[in-house]
């Protein structure tokens, strides 16, 4: 009895674990196609990427920042940013920042508000995160008019939209204080 | 003609979800959309098919006292397969569908299908059973999708049925939908069974 | 001599009947429904007037083509639940969402059950959270009171007052900054505030209570219940912290409070049988419309609230019976 | 003044025969005297056809520890002995008397002086009671000698008078109080005697001021004995809610009023008392009430038992064309009849005839859960919860919310605003309880 | 398989992947080792500490139990209304019979080899079905008064002879027809009395829901032909008679025309033994009030539906 | 606060039968009556809570270590029916009353989604072990907190006739749609 169960739960982790080997590079490219889309929608085209962490300035977990390069020239970052401010939970995006500061598009990656109404932040659902485009965090106040800032809400959904500001403004505060800080001490592009 | 009735039995007379009430978790928690209901009910099917015809063919190795715990562990396996080639192939969906991939493996649906009708009946008859209470079961996870989806969002399969709104009654994507939805399917369901009957 | 009739005791039987009752309730709600048509104009009127027609019309329709029973849309009813309904709607919104809201509340809250004083849920109640949660932005702009207006379409809106306070506080206003910007509350008891066609007006409301109880169509358990547990809660969070905690009279008289209490979670169907069972559930409404209101994401709770204790009148009903003779032995 | 405290009604009270005074009813033709007209088992002839008999003789003796002697009401011949219908239109079994002349049996004191002295001990006096087959006359005709046999370990120190007549039209008490207060005074004391009470009091509703004035003015001669005016709400007169309304004592559920040591008579049943200790006459007439809103006059009679009711009736003015029902008794708690020519029984407290319009049940909606019925039941039941048991033949439940406590005072169906036959229901749920309690008892 | 997948997504090139990573790796055969190893063990302990509890706790318990739960499908769904298969189970050995069971996944093919397994199926008996005796329609008894109050035979029973004056005649509320679950029974709108289909299982239900025992379970005879006295009042001739027209009078007639000793007389009234009654028809004929009746045969000289008028005596 | 934050979170404002879907079969089949209903839901708690905890120690200890969490989905599912079954068997010798009250529907838990949906739940997020207790604990009182309201409705509902085609299933839905409709009043509390 304890044989053929051992033998079933044997042939069984066996099978799958040729199926885990098969399936692995596949699951890791679709994560890497995937990163690399979000990259790609938030910073000009590029032939290389580097990575480096840096820890936002309030605290928490650290942002991962992609320094994308055309001919070994930085075109853009690619800040992935967090805020746990939302509706439902934690809402990731990824937030493009030319080597100026200004932000060159916002893409959401990963959230649970609800669809029709937090779901906007979509760029599929709604047009409403375009508003960030070409933005200058130094000028423009990154927050809901509600909160006297510059961003339209999205309607019935003020949390969601002001958790999403939360998020860019991490992005624009870390990416601030460890690159645009060097940049501006160096006198030139970092990296 | 007993096997094409065997095969049919699921879609409505017998219609796993619907009339049999049996898999209500998934059938309610992943049909924000049709297409979502349907690569779940897909999934299903093939965990579906996979351990049942397994399950027909080892019958008779398997002693009595672990038939359980193997037909459990047959099942997690495929389970496990459909996991993981979704992961890789369809990431997408594998999102939308979220927790209730691995929750196949506790589908009233798939364990009484593999004890009631794989462990006692030839591998030909378990792959018709379970090709059709799988189909029957995507379709009602479709059906449910769709009407959803349709209500919730003025869309079905993702096309806009109404150019430019695209906020439709946003309970039927919510909770309270799935219920309700489910509610009035089962009286249409239980009118066709009659009808058919 | 007539065929004589043969049936049970007793022989006599009182006055009182269902339509009685239920058009005595409509009656009760004119002087509210007065004040909103002043206030809100003819966009309530046009609000009040689709919700009693089509929920009417739906009871007619499930009842003489579905369920094939004999109809009673003329018990008053269905027309309570078309004016409440139409109540707790903001006045300007689309009428196709009323009729839904109607479907809704006779459809799925009623007929399904089999229709009068079989369901569970305040079909009214029901009507309106389908609609909050289906329609938010719709739900969500109501018109600035004014006085009475033909106006239909691009009327001004504004947050409700608990909105304000809801909203300031979010953003970590001090309530003594917000409630200027609220008229005063004797002009809220009036009804001078945005909110939804029926619910503003408190004294229209009180006084269509009384009549009420005068009339025996409702017992004071509920609303006293209601009203006081929500006075107490709210006071004893405004005693903890005035700056952050608005006091427990912007409570009673804003919002659908009133409405509530004294109309809908009064509705015999969908409340407890017993004294005791009515206090009970009284409490559970007031607490669970505070905790909505000042901890949730919804600035109003009333409707949430009534409709989760109707789920507990079945538990409730089993728990408090009323005091059976001879249960104990007692001599005086 | 005082009353019961939870639950009760009050209808409208149409006592528009209170100020008739009893007249006597002339023998009929034929009267029809059924075997069983008291709770219990029923009495077994000792008379055959052909027989002649007189006035006050036994005709049918009760065996059985609850059962109560019959008499002959008249005298003549026995026509025959044959089941009849009684007035729900099944056939029961009963002695058919042709009258000629109106002798009475020997010893039967006959005329109208008050004798106050009471010489019987109180077993005697029980046992006369037994002889003369005298039972409660409020309605339920239980015999009364049980009632006055304390059982072994309780012990009464109240005699209850239930003087209430809360039934809307009914007048047969209050007449009684009015016309043989005396009797029934010496009747009190013949009880309490027999009792071995010291202390007795008279319950009755104040809408009868004339009764309770009367029943004060001759208290005097008789020691012991008080009146004590109640509000106006029906069933006062139900004897656990007297109890609670004068004493303030509650019968426990399922027990009798001994309990609390009290023992409850009716006015009707004490001035009987008072006939057959002091007059050594049977229960062989009584005092009923015609009465009716379309009837020419509405009337008190004196009636010998088994005279069918069309006679009463017609000496009240006779049928009203528009009559729509009839009912044995008070409009709350009384049969409906299907036929006129049923006979009077010894608990024949009134005939009442309801015209056309108002003979119909009201249309039957669901019921709203108001919970009205559950607010009026006086023994604190839940009316539409055992309705809908009983109408779900969910028996075990109906047991459980105490079904068996119904008292079928009618409040319930009085009240309801749907016109739900609750009662209706509810009696069919007390019979199948009753059924499955008894077999568990076996 | 994977192909249906590989479809939807239109990512048929990543199939081309999946083949590819098939020969390379070399950590492969380390994560295929601790994944064998890991679960082999995982399961073998689960197997083994189940077998261990199961010994030392063995509880002594009806063998047929697990004979039943064995042919049930094990998915613990609760469909049924028990708590688990094994809860129906141990109902089923319990009750010692299937009624009103059912196993919605495992449908009537598990429901019948469990009937097989614990030897329950019905000896085949000769078949039966309910029978209503009274024929006391609106024109045959004509109501005397009217009924008011709650409409269910059991109450108005208890509270009067009923509308028809005859204490033991059909009242008409139907309690019979709420009672069948079989949809085997309804009530005709023109008599007012209750009609059984052919359908009926003779589950006795209406039997026991009647107040007034006019149904009565009998045999269903050949070809469904069925003679029997559609009428149980006990009262004398003349008083039944008087409210009713079709009521049987115990005249005696048909217990002379019988030469099988089938009919039964007591008081006043006749029955008749569907045991020994061979269907020989002899009896309708001679009742005076046409209270007999004869189910499903061809059509004699007076044709069946004549029987609800008063026959003139011959 | 962050142990209130998951309780209130876990009962009512995600509430696992009526926001997320989990144990719709035991909501649906085990909610006729009240009593029963509560037997399951203290079958539940004692089980959610027991499997939570021995999930997390394999997921912690033996998946993650060895790098082959993949096996998760077939290793929490034996490892929770044998502990079902497990309990069950000692519970039914060791005493009888708790086995009758509460065992009878061990059976029916073992293949649930509620519990495999709260030990999967308790891994994504990233729970540490007491968290995840009361994860489990709180979890399952919303599920009583669901099944016993739900069933003392249907108790109700039993004895109103319902129009025939709503009779059961349907009209159970329903009921469950508004309840769910009710409970999004609590959406923002936590
Ligand atoms: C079921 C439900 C889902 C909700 N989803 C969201 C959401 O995804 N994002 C959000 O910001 N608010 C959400 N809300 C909150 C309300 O819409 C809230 O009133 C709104 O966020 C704030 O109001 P405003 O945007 O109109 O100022 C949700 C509420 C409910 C009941
Ligand atoms: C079986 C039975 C036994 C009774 N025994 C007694 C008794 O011993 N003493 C007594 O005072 N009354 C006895 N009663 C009478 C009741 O207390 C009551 O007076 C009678 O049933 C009529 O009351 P009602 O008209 O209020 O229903 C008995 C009644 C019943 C049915
Ligand atoms: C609802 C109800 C109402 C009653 N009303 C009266 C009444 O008005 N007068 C009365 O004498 N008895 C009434 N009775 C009967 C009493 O309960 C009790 O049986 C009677 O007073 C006992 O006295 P008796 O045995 O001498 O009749 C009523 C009983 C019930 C159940
Ligand atoms: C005092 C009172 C209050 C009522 N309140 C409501 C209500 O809030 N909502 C509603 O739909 N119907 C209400 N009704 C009408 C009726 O009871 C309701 O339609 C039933 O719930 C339908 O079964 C009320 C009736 C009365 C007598
Ligand atoms: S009849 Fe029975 S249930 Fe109705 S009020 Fe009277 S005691 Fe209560
Ligand atoms: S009085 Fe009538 S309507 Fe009111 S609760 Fe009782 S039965 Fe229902
Ligand atoms: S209840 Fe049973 S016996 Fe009666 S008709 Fe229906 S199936 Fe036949
Ligand atoms: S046969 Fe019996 S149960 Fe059926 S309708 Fe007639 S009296 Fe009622
Ligand atoms: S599918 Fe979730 S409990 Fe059955």
């Amino acid at each position: 009895m304890v044989l053929s169960l051992f033998l079933v739960t044997a042939v069984a982790s066996f099978t799958l674990a040729t199926i885990y080997n098969l399936t692995a590079e596949p699951i890791a490219q679709a994560r890497e196609a995937k990163r690399q889309f979000a990259i790609s929608q938030v910073v000009p085209e590029f032939d290389r990427l580097e990575s480096r962490n840096f820890l936002p300035p309030d605290g928490g977990d650290s942002l991962e920042f992609n320094f994308a390069y055309k001919n070994n020239e930085l075109v853009g970052i690619a800040v992935n940013t967090w805020t746990n401010r939302g509706y439902s939970g934690r809402i990731t995006a990824m937030v493009g920042f030319n080597t100026d500061g200004t932000i060159i598009d916002v893409v959401h990656l990963q959230h649970a508000e609800t669809p029709g109404l937090g779901d906007k932040i979509e760029k599929g659902k709604s047009d409403w995160s375009d508003q960030f485009r070409g933005i200058d965090p130094e000028t423009t106040a990154i927050r809901v008019k509600k909160d006297n800032g510059d961003i339209d809400a999205i309607t019935a959904a003020t949390i969601t939209a002001r958790a999403y500001c939360d998020a860019v403004q991490r992005a624009y505060d870390t990416f601030a204080s460890h690159v645009l800080s060097q940049t501006k001490q160096d006198g030139g592009p970092a990296l | 003609m007993k096997q094409w009735r065997n095969f049919t039995k699921g879609f409505i007379k017998d219609n796993p979800v619907f009339i049999l009430l049996l898999g209500l978790c998934p059938a309610l928690g992943v049909t924000t959309s049709a297409f979502n209901g349907f690569g779940m009910g897909l999934a299903t099917t093939f965990v579906l098919l996979g351990s049942n015809t397994v399950v027909s063919i080892i019958k008779n190795v398997i002693p009595n006292k672990v038939r359980i715990p193997s037909f459990i562990v047959i099942i997690a396996s495929f389970v496990t397969i459909v996991q993981l080639t979704m992961e890789a192939y369809m990431p997408e969906l594998f999102d939308a569908l979220g927790l209730f991939i691995p929750l196949i493996v506790v589908n009233c649906l798939v364990m009484g299908r593999a004890e009631a009708f794989g462990s006692k009946n030839n591998i030909g008859s378990s792959i018709v059973d379970a090709m059709g209470m799988g189909l029957g079961f995507t379709l009602a996870l479709t059906m449910l999708g769709g009407v959803r989806e349709i209500l919730g969002a003025y869309s079905i399969f993702g096309i806009q049925l109404i150019p430019g709104v695209t906020d439709g009654m946003l309970v039927f994507v919510l909770a309270p939908g799935a219920f309700i939805g489910m509610g009035y399917l089962i009286i249409l369901f239980n009118y066709l069974k009659k009808k058919t009957a | 001599m007539n065929i004589l009739t043969v049936s049970g005791s007793p022989h006599v039987y009182t006055e009182e009947s269902v339509s009685k009752i239920m058009y005595g309730v409509v009656l009760s709600l004119i002087p509210a429904a007065l004040v909103s048509f002043y206030f809100f104009g003819l966009a309530a009127i046009m609000v009040t007037i689709t919700a009693v027609a089509s929920c009417m019309f739906f009871e007619y329709i499930i009842q003489r083509y579905l369920i094939k029973g004999p109809v009673t849309i003329f018990d008053g009813s269905a027309v309570i639940t078309g004016v409440l309904l139409a109540f707790i709607v903001p006045a300007n919104l689309p009428l196709w969402m009323v009729v839904i809201g109607s479907l809704v509340s006779i459809g799925m809250a009623k007929m399904t059950f089999g229709g009068l004083g079989k369901n569970v849920f305040n079909p009214a109640l029901v009507g309106r959270v389908f609609l909050m949660i289906s329609f938010p932005v719709e739900m969500n702009m109501y018109p600035k009171p004014t006085s009475f207006s033909t106006q239909l379409t691009d009327i001004v809106t504004g947050p409700t007052p608990l909105a304000m306070v809801k909203e300031g506080v979010a953003q970590g206003e001090k309530v003594s900054d917000i409630l200027p910007e609220i008229p005063e509350y004797a002009n809220l008891l009036m009804g001078n505030m945005g909110g939804s066609v029926g619910e503003i007006s408190a004294i229209a409301i009180i006084l269509g209570g009384i009549y009420m109880l005068i009339k025996k169509y409702i017992t004071w358990e509920i609303p006293a219940a209601y009203i006081g547990s929500v006075f107490v809660l709210a006071g004893i969070l405004w005693l903890i912290d005035p700056t952050y905690y608005v006091d427990p009279f912007f409570h009673l008289i804003t919002g659908g409070l009133m409405l509530g209490a004294i109309y809908m979670a009064t509705d015999m169907v969908t409340s407890p049988m017993s004294r005791w069972g009515m206090i009970v559930y009284g409490i559970g409404c007031g607490f669970l419309t505070i905790v909505i209101r000042v901890f949730g994401a919804y600035p109003e709770g009333v409707a949430f609230a009534i409709l989760i204790m109707n789920a507990f009148v079945p538990l409730i009903n089993r728990g408090f019976k009323p005091k059976r003779f001879g249960e104990e032995v007692k001599n005086g | 003044m005082k009353t019961f405290k939870s639950g009760g009604v009050h209808p409208p009270e149409n006592k528009i025969s209170q100020s008739a005074a009893i007249e006597v009813l002339p023998v009929p033709e034929t009267v029809t005297i059924p075997i069983s007209q008291h709770l219990g088992v029923p009495a077994n002839p000792v008379v055959k056809k052909g027989d002649s008999v007189k006035a006050g003789q036994l005709i049918a003796k009760g065996e059985a520890f609850i059962s109560a002697n019959v008499h002959a009401s008249v005298s003549g011949t026995v026509q025959k002995i044959d089941e009849v219908a009684d007035s729900s239109g099944y056939r029961k079994k009963a002695i058919v008397i042709k009258v000629e002349g109106d002798e009475w049996e020997e010893g039967i004191d006959l005329s109208k002086d008050l004798v106050k002295d009471i010489t019987l001990s109180p077993k005697e006096i029980v046992t006369r009671i037994n002889e003369k087959g005298i039972v409660g006359m409020g309605g339920a005709t239980f015999p009364s000698h049980v009632k006055m046999m304390v059982p072994e370990g309780k012990k009464a120190d109240y005699l209850i008078i239930n003087g209430v007549e809360c039934e809307p039209y009914l007048t047969s008490d209050h007449r009684l109080m009015l016309e043989k207060a005396e009797e029934m005074l010496v009747g009190i004391r013949i009880q309490m005697r027999a009792l071995g009470v010291e202390k007795a009091i008279i319950g009755i509703e104040n809408n009868k001021p004339d009764a309770i004035e009367h029943i004060r003015s001759l208290l005097s001669d008789y020691p012991g004995i008080s009146v004590e005016p109640l509000k106006v709400k029906y069933p006062q007169g139900a004897e656990k809610q007297l109890i609670k309304a004068l004493l303030n004592r509650e019968v426990p559920s399922g027990k009798l009023p001994i309990e609390v040591g009290c023992v409850v008579h009716n006015v009707g049943t004490s001035v009987a008392v008072y006939e057959a200790a002091q007059k050594n006459k049977p229960l062989v007439e009584r005092v009923v009430t015609v009465t009716g809103k379309g009837l020419k006059s509405p009337s008190n009679f004196l009636v010998r038992i088994g005279t069918p009711v069309s006679a009463l009736i017609e000496a009240a003015g006779g049928i009203p064309e528009d009559t729509g029902k009839l009912v044995n008794g008070g409009p709350m708690m009384g049969k409906a009849l299907t036929d006129i020519n049923t006979p009077v029984t010894k608990g024949t407290s009134g005939i009442l005839l309801f015209p056309e319009q108002e003979a119909h049940r009201k249309p039957v909606h669901n019921c709203i859960r108001c919970g009205r019925c559950a607010g009026i039941c006086p023994m604190g039941l839940e009316p539409y919860l055992l309705a809908v048991l009983a109408g779900n033949k969910k028996f075990e439940d109906c047991e459980d919310e105490n079904i068996m406590d119904c008292m079928e005072c009618g409040s319930c169906l009085y009240i309801c605003p749907s016109g739900r036959p609750l009662l209706d229901q509810i009696r069919t749920g007390k019979s199948e309880v009753g059924k499955i309690m008894r077999a568990r008892h076996k | 398989m994977f192909s249906i997948f590989a479809r939807i997504t239109t990512q048929e090139s990543k199939t081309h992947d999946f083949f590819h990573s098939l020969t390379k790796q070399k950590q492969v055969n380390e994560i295929t080792l601790i994944s064998v190893i890991s679960l082999g063990s995982l399961g073998t302990i689960a197997a083994i500490i189940l077998y261990m509890v199961a010994q030392k706790f063995k509880v002594i318990e009806d063998p047929r139990i697990d004979i039943v739960e064995e042919k049930l499908p094990g998915a613990n769904c609760g469909g049924c209304g028990y708590a688990g298969c094994r809860a129906l189970a141990e109902e089923i050995v319990r009750k010692e019979s299937l009624d009103g069971i059912n196993c919605p996944p495992g449908g009537n093919e598990v429901m019948a080899e469990i009937a097989t397994a614990l030897g329950l199926e019905t000896t085949e008996q000769e078949p039966t079905i309910a029978v209503v005796r009274c024929s006391g329609s609106k024109e045959n008894a004509p109501p005397k008064v009217k009924y008011e109050g709650d409409m269910t035979c059991a109450f108005s029973h208890s509270l009067f002879s009923g509308e028809g004056g005859c204490p033991s005649g059909c009242l008409g509320y139907g309690d019979c027809v709420a009672s069948c679950d079989f949809d085997a029974m309804y009530m005709n709108d023109v008599t007012g009395l209750p009609i059984v289909k052919e359908n009926c299982v003779s589950c006795g239900a209406c039997v026991k829901a009647c107040p007034r025992n006019i149904i009565e379970i009998r045999k269903r005879g050949k070809k469904d032909r069925r003679i029997f006295v559609s009428c149980i009042n006990v009262e004398k001739g003349g008083v039944a008679r008087k409210n009713c027209k079709v009521a049987c009078i115990g005249c005696g007639k048909c217990v002379k025309e019988c030469k099988f000793d089938a009919i039964i007389f007591e008081n006043n009234l006749a029955y008749i033994d569907f045991n020994k009654c061979t269907l020989c028809r002899k009896c309708p004929p001679v009742c005076p009030t046409n209270a007999i009746h004869e189910l499903n045969f061809p059509p004699k000289k007076p044709r069946p539906e004549n029987k609800t008028e008063p026959a003139k005596a011959e | 606060m962050e142990y209130f934050a998951i309780v209130i979170g876990a009962i009512f404002v995600n509430n696992i039968v009526l926001a997320q879907f989990l144990g719709i079969c035991p909501y649906m089949g085990v909610s006729a009556k009240v009593s029963t209903s509560v037997g399951m839901s203290g079958a539940v708690l004692f089980v959610m809570t027991l499997a939570t905890i021995v999930t997390f120690l394999i997921y912690n200890y033996v998946l993650v270590p060895f790098n082959i969490t993949y096996l998760q989905t077939i290793s929490y599912i034996l490892v929770i029916s044998s502990l079902v079954q497990m309990v069950e068997i000692i519970l039914k010798k060791v005493s009888p009353e708790l086995y009758q009250a509460l065992g009878i529907f061990l059976p029916l838990i073992t293949t649930n989604c509620a519990i495999m949906g709260v030990a999967l739940l308790t891994v994504q997020n990233e729970f540490n072990l007491m968290q995840g207790v009361v994860f489990a604990i709180s979890h399952a009182a919303g599920f009583a907190l669901a099944i016993i309201l739900f069933a003392g409705i249907r108790e109700h509902l039993d004895l109103m006739d319902l129009p025939k085609a709503m009779r059961g299933a349907p009209a159970a839905l329903i009921v469950a749609g508004i309840l769910a409709l009710a409970f999004m009043g609590f959406a923002g509390l936590v």
